[in-house]
């Protein structure tokens, strides 16, 4: 059809573009992290979560658009073999992309020109005893790339859900080199993508519904040596606490809180895991991160405000000193495990002074702007308003001001708090439309009660102390046990929500947007959907295989724009599907909650591409027959 | 039920008041997060709870040896890479069994 | 696009054509039967395995032809949660796709116009030991479909692995009735489609490799009472032979032979199960359906003909009464099966007599035509050159003139002997095309190496005897382990192969082909093709999630002609990848002969369904949508 | 090897001629499937093999009891599935639990 001329005029306008800007981004000093930022910058890459380091899920391109994007069409697919959530997305690098699935974390390379063969496959031997201490279904949330320097490789990261950190040659798939990050036995596992910043490779560890302490660790991605690790809780020492840490918000809290905000010695079985994910500022030198849930979720079992769980850390990358940390749920109730995404943009403030920021929709339901050279709280608005533990969040201190009346302790059984513990945002990875100056988010609305129980701390085992029952927010449907979800368009400067829109379920996976004016997210029920970004009118949808709790992602090849995504239902929204679980309360109230998941999608896993018409590697049917013919 | 709601629109009209921040907490009032000891330590029992865990009816009664579990883990884990990193920085081969790591001078 | 004109084109050509002649097939007995026959004939269901009781895979639609298939994509897709071989083809009735898959087989009913939502599951409860005993991946061949008679429900029937047959409601996928029709404690299951015909379901079992001995029943649909059963050895009581059984050719063998060629009990012990595939003539009254292979593997262990295996049966549908039987493999030495799917057609012999014919490209290397009339051999030739264990067929007696250079007995190694185990076709379901008057084969392209070894009986324990080394046959690449297959456009008059087409691996699951000059099927290692049946000149393709071993199935709703096939890799050339084995003799030689299929695709399952465009039920995006927005 | 080769080529020139078609088979010669006792029933042993496993080196040693189990089987599965019908029959109930199906009348 009119295949040619439509992609020559991309290849003449887009992508030739897109190398020339990417060619004068080159700067003198040739270092892999250089290069790392050049290739992020190429529409031909997806190197790392996020698309590039800030983080934003945000593509120029604009092949696919709201004019066509009804024309959008699978141009071809492939299964990991796997069930179980596929969350994240894949990498895609110089004409490669390369996948990552749940447990047993299987790593495949393909080749864009014929993906119908694998180049190359990593399949480690784990311990299934890594299967047991996962908290939330057995996921796993990307790969990292480093570049190479000429003597090392470049090379692919992944962690294992049995704690190991494993650096790959992206050539060969062949282990690089392996290290032990987090100890199974102890219920420490590990869900999270690895970040690739300045020829180190960082990583944290999961495990709070364990009691583990969490930590995150610097590696350099040559040799696995370890450069650094920051916890998130004891020491100033052990929390790398900079001399001047917090010293533009004092009020936040500076020395010594990590130990005395907790009773004795609860700061080491005290959580603030982070196993979500990372962005990464050349110019303050920080990367930010946030920490999780403290444990257990019993808050009368520990008194204090838990300090440094549930912060958002901006650390300096060369040693992981903390510049500023500011906590956005102490002596957290509720399970609010603020670990979700960091997205930074430049945008003038509401004095129209431009400012270098950093946004993050908390799992606690308000989506916080801080300014990311200090820490300064910009903003902070309730992703919904339908959220009831706290009133709001005091701009001076940033102390969230509670509503007592959703307070949770024990021998008392608190009803209809809203979040509820999955939070109005989970893991998923949204997406900030920089022309449009909108944050683009897939939200949870799910509400809940919560029952505190005292239990014992034994190393390697759950540690969670609460019953939960989780229902549809209050603008769901409760009888259906549908309407767990929202998409949302949100002004950060001015906390206009510009339109949001319901959906069945949670949007768990997160969100892509493209200089098309799309916004593109899966559902749990399992449809890949197209929004237009300025109105939210629902443009285009495919049915996938199975549910969506992974992002989707762009990149061009060969001048056709594809877009990418994983499917496979599960995370916690989908436990009750992956391990057959039939009690509502089971998955610490996530079977009760997404009851109702079952009835439209299945397992499955692998990655689906498209491109307008379909159009690919196949469209010569002679690519990657067998020879003879 | 219904002094929890009394309770926590008083506290929500001292904050609105510009009161009570930073200041020692208000005996018995339901705790908002908004009477802090210091900058960065606000908790407080919930009303007619324990000020401490330890030795009250919610004490955890922690196992000082469970507690010490994971820091051991992790020294263990650190102490295997360092010998694998090592190896591997010396020789330019990586062995992930420690056992097989051999232990010669370089 | 042209979207509209396009779709009211073919409504008022093809479909509207269609539905008069159904209209005009309706005969004024209303029997359940009869509304099957109007059933399979309408284009907009497929209701059985074959599309009609002509077994023939073949559909008259030509809304897709060789001018637009190159614009075929994906409308819809389907992960139905389950791992493992994804054989067979699902159903489509009355606007609802039914699908099962493999262990546990689970079954799904989904709305065609909004297959976005289960409308039922049946997720029954298996004992894991069925898993233990079944030889070749735990696959299931498919569903059978009865409309219900007004007091009866129609009714869906499914075999589990577990050896259960069930019958659902159609509507409400609720269980109607449940039977036991074979025991896992000695080794039987069941991985076949059931058969609906004339208010009867039919079914045989699996396990010949465990020395199970084999039979086919008839149960009433209605109520799941026992018809009859007839054996595959034994006394002609128990074969039900009718008295004038083979009277049309003796040559081939008539009274007391099921015992007679065995030495002592060993009928008991001695295989003959079907498993593979049934076609029914209402004029002849007869069911046809293959024997497989005698047990154990080991030849020297079963002296004599061991007759009734390999057999292609005509039975009287009502009776059960064996009219003829035609032994093709006596004695046989390497496991060639004989279960292949059975084609029916009317031709012309080479005489110029017009006759109702029974094709079937049985494992053995030999494509067989008979007379379904009265089992007269119209026709047998080598299915490819290569097959080496016999010279021909003598079309007198039938006997196949064997090479004792290719036979496999006790201290001897056979070399070299095509086909192998597998076949030169297995389970594959093909397809015939009427206006051309070929049959359109997927086929294996294997030889092996055979080393028999002696073993005693246990009842529900493996009972081969046999060590296999397979690997591509002569005009394969066995450097590579490729050119495992072959796709063939076959005349059963002449036996000219108009054209044929090395695959790299097997073709495992059978053909479609359609008025469009087009057929269709899918690959091992994840491609659905189509090729122009005149030529095999390959027009499309499409690169699935994962390896196809069922058939693809065509349909129409709306208007729009769709192509579905069910992905999932496994079945027997999938045990290597299926049960992570490595040895090349594991899986009785197929890790080995396709030790490189895992270089191309991963486990996976569900159904993938295609329209020209892509258009189908989501063109409106809101079709499914959560209800508030 | 070679002595197979040999006479499978000489069988396959005796077919050609038409002969040996259901005849006694020839002491011997190799088993090509056209040295019929009776029709249907050409089975021979390979040249130097015994006409009979039972009591030969290659003896299966089949034990009667395990051989029985399959019937026994079937018959067992039979009984249960005519309970099922008859109460499905009677009643328009199915239960599949045979040991719950009540034995009453009808
Ligand atoms: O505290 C932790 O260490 C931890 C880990 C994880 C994880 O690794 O997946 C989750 C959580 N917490 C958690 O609280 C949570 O809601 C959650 C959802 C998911 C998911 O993948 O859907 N993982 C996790
Ligand atoms: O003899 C039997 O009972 C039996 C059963 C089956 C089966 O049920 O799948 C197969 C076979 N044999 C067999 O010989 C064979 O090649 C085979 C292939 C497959 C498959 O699904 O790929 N099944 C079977
Ligand atoms: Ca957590
Ligand atoms: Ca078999």
């Amino acid at each position: 059809m009119k295949k040619t001329p439509f992609r020559r005029r991309f290849l003449t306008s887009i992508s030739v573009l897109a190398t020339l800007a990417a060619a004068a981004s080159v700067t003198p000093t040739a270092q892999a992290n250089d290069r790392l930022i050049e290739l992020s910058k190429s529409n031909e890459n997806w190197v790392m979560p996020g698309r590039t380091y800030d983080a934003d899920n945000y593509s120029p391109m604009a092949q696919i658009n709201t004019e066509n994007v009804k024309e959008l069409r699978p141009a071809w697919s492939f299964s990991d073999g796997v069930l179980n959530g596929h969350e994240g997305a894949p990498l895609v690098v110089n004409g490669k992309m390369f996948i990552n699935g749940p447990f047993p974390n299987r790593t495949y390379a393909l080749e864009l020109d014929n993906p119908g063969k694998i180049v190359w496959e990593h399949n480690p031997k784990q311990s299934a005893s890594a299967r047991a201490v996962a908290c939330c279904d057995v996921v796993n949330r990307g790969l990292a790339y480093w570049p190479g320097d000429g003597k090392t490789p470049a090379l692919i990261f992944k962690n294992q859900l049995d704690g190991h950190l494993v650096a790959m040659n992206a050539e060969t798939g062949q282990t690089y080199w392996e290290i032990e990050n987090a100890d199974i036995k102890v219920g420490a596992t590990e869900t999270q993508a690895p970040y690739v910043v300045k020829d180190e490779v960082l990583t944290g560890t999961s495990g709070a519904e364990l009691g583990v302490r969490g930590y995150v660790t610097a590696y350099d991605v040559r040799t696995g040596e370890k450069k650094w690790r920051a916890y998130a809780t004891g020491s100033d020492k052990d929390l790398l606490l900079a001399k001047d840490f917090n010293i533009h918000n004092p009020q936040y809290g500076q020395a010594n809180l990590g130990q005395t905000t907790w009773e004795g010695d609860e700061w080491k079985i005290g959580g603030g895991t982070n196993w979500g994910w990372y962005a990464f500022d050349p110019g303050t030198n920080l990367v930010y991160f946030g920490t999780g849930n403290p444990a257990p979720w019993n808050a009368t079992m520990r008194p204090g405000d838990n300090k440094w769980t549930m912060t958002i850390f901006g650390r300096d990358v060369d040693t992981g000193e903390a510049k500023f940390g500011y906590q956005k749920t102490p002596h957290d109730e509720w399970d609010y495990a603020g670990v979700d995404v960091m997205m930074l943009s430049e945008q003038k403030d509401s004095t129209g002074k431009l400012r270098k920021l950093l946004t993050h929709p908390d799992r606690n339901g308000i989506i916080y702007t801080v300014d990311r050279e200090n820490g300064d709280l910009v903003s902070a608005h309730k992703i919904d308003d339908t959220v009831n533990w706290v009133k709001h969040v005091d701009m001076k201190t940033g102390i969230p001001i509670r509503d007592p009346e959703y307070a949770t302790y024990m021998d008392h059984k608190g009803r209809d708090i809203c979040p509820a513990a999955m939070g109005y945002h989970n893991q998923g990875f949204d997406s900030y439309d920089p022309q449009k100056q909108i944050f683009l988010l897939g939200a949870n609305h799910i509400c809940m009660d919560w029952e505190p129980f005292m239990l014992p701390y034994r190393a390697g085992q759950f540690f969670v102390g609460a019953t939960l029952s989780m229902y549809p927010g209050p603008k769901g449907n409760r009888q259906a046990a549908e309407g767990l979800g929202q998409i949302k368009a949100y002004n950060a400067i001015t906390g206009e929500i510009k339109w949001d829109k319901m959906e069945r379920f949670a949007v768990w996976g997160g969100t892509m947007s493209t200089a098309g004016n799309l916004v593109f997210y899966g559902t749990l029920d399992g449809f890949l959907k197209a929004r237009d970004t300025r109105t939210g009118e629902l443009l285009w949808k495919f049915k996938l295989p199975s549910g969506v709790v992974g992002y989707p992602i762009t990149y061009e090849h060969k001048g056709v724009q594809y877009v990418a995504i994983y499917y496979g239902v599960g995370g916690w929204p989908g436990v009750g599907m992956v391990f057959d679980l039939e009690d509502p309360s089971a998955g610490l109230g996530a079977v009760g909650a997404f009851k109702n998941l079952q009835r439209y999608t299945k397992q499955g896993g692998g990655v689906f591409v498209f491109s307008l018409g379909g159009h690919g590697p196949y469209d010569d049917p002679k690519v990657g027959e067998y020879d003879v013919n | 039920m219904k002094w929890t709601s009394l309770i926590s629109s008083a506290a929500g009209l001292s904050v609105a008041a510009g009161l009570t921040l930073f200041t020692a907490p208000v005996a018995m009032a339901a705790y908002d997060g908004t009477h802090c000891k210091a900058p960065g330590n606000c908790w407080e029992p919930q009303p007619g709870y324990p000020e401490q865990g330890i030795g009250s009816k919610y004490d955890p009664h922690h196992d000082p040896k469970e507690l010490a579990k994971q820091q051991e883990a992790e020294d263990q884990m650190d102490e295997r890479n360092a010998k694998r990193v090592r190896y591997f920085k010396s020789w330019g081969q990586f062995i992930y069994d420690v056992n097989k790591i051999p232990s010669g001078p370089k």
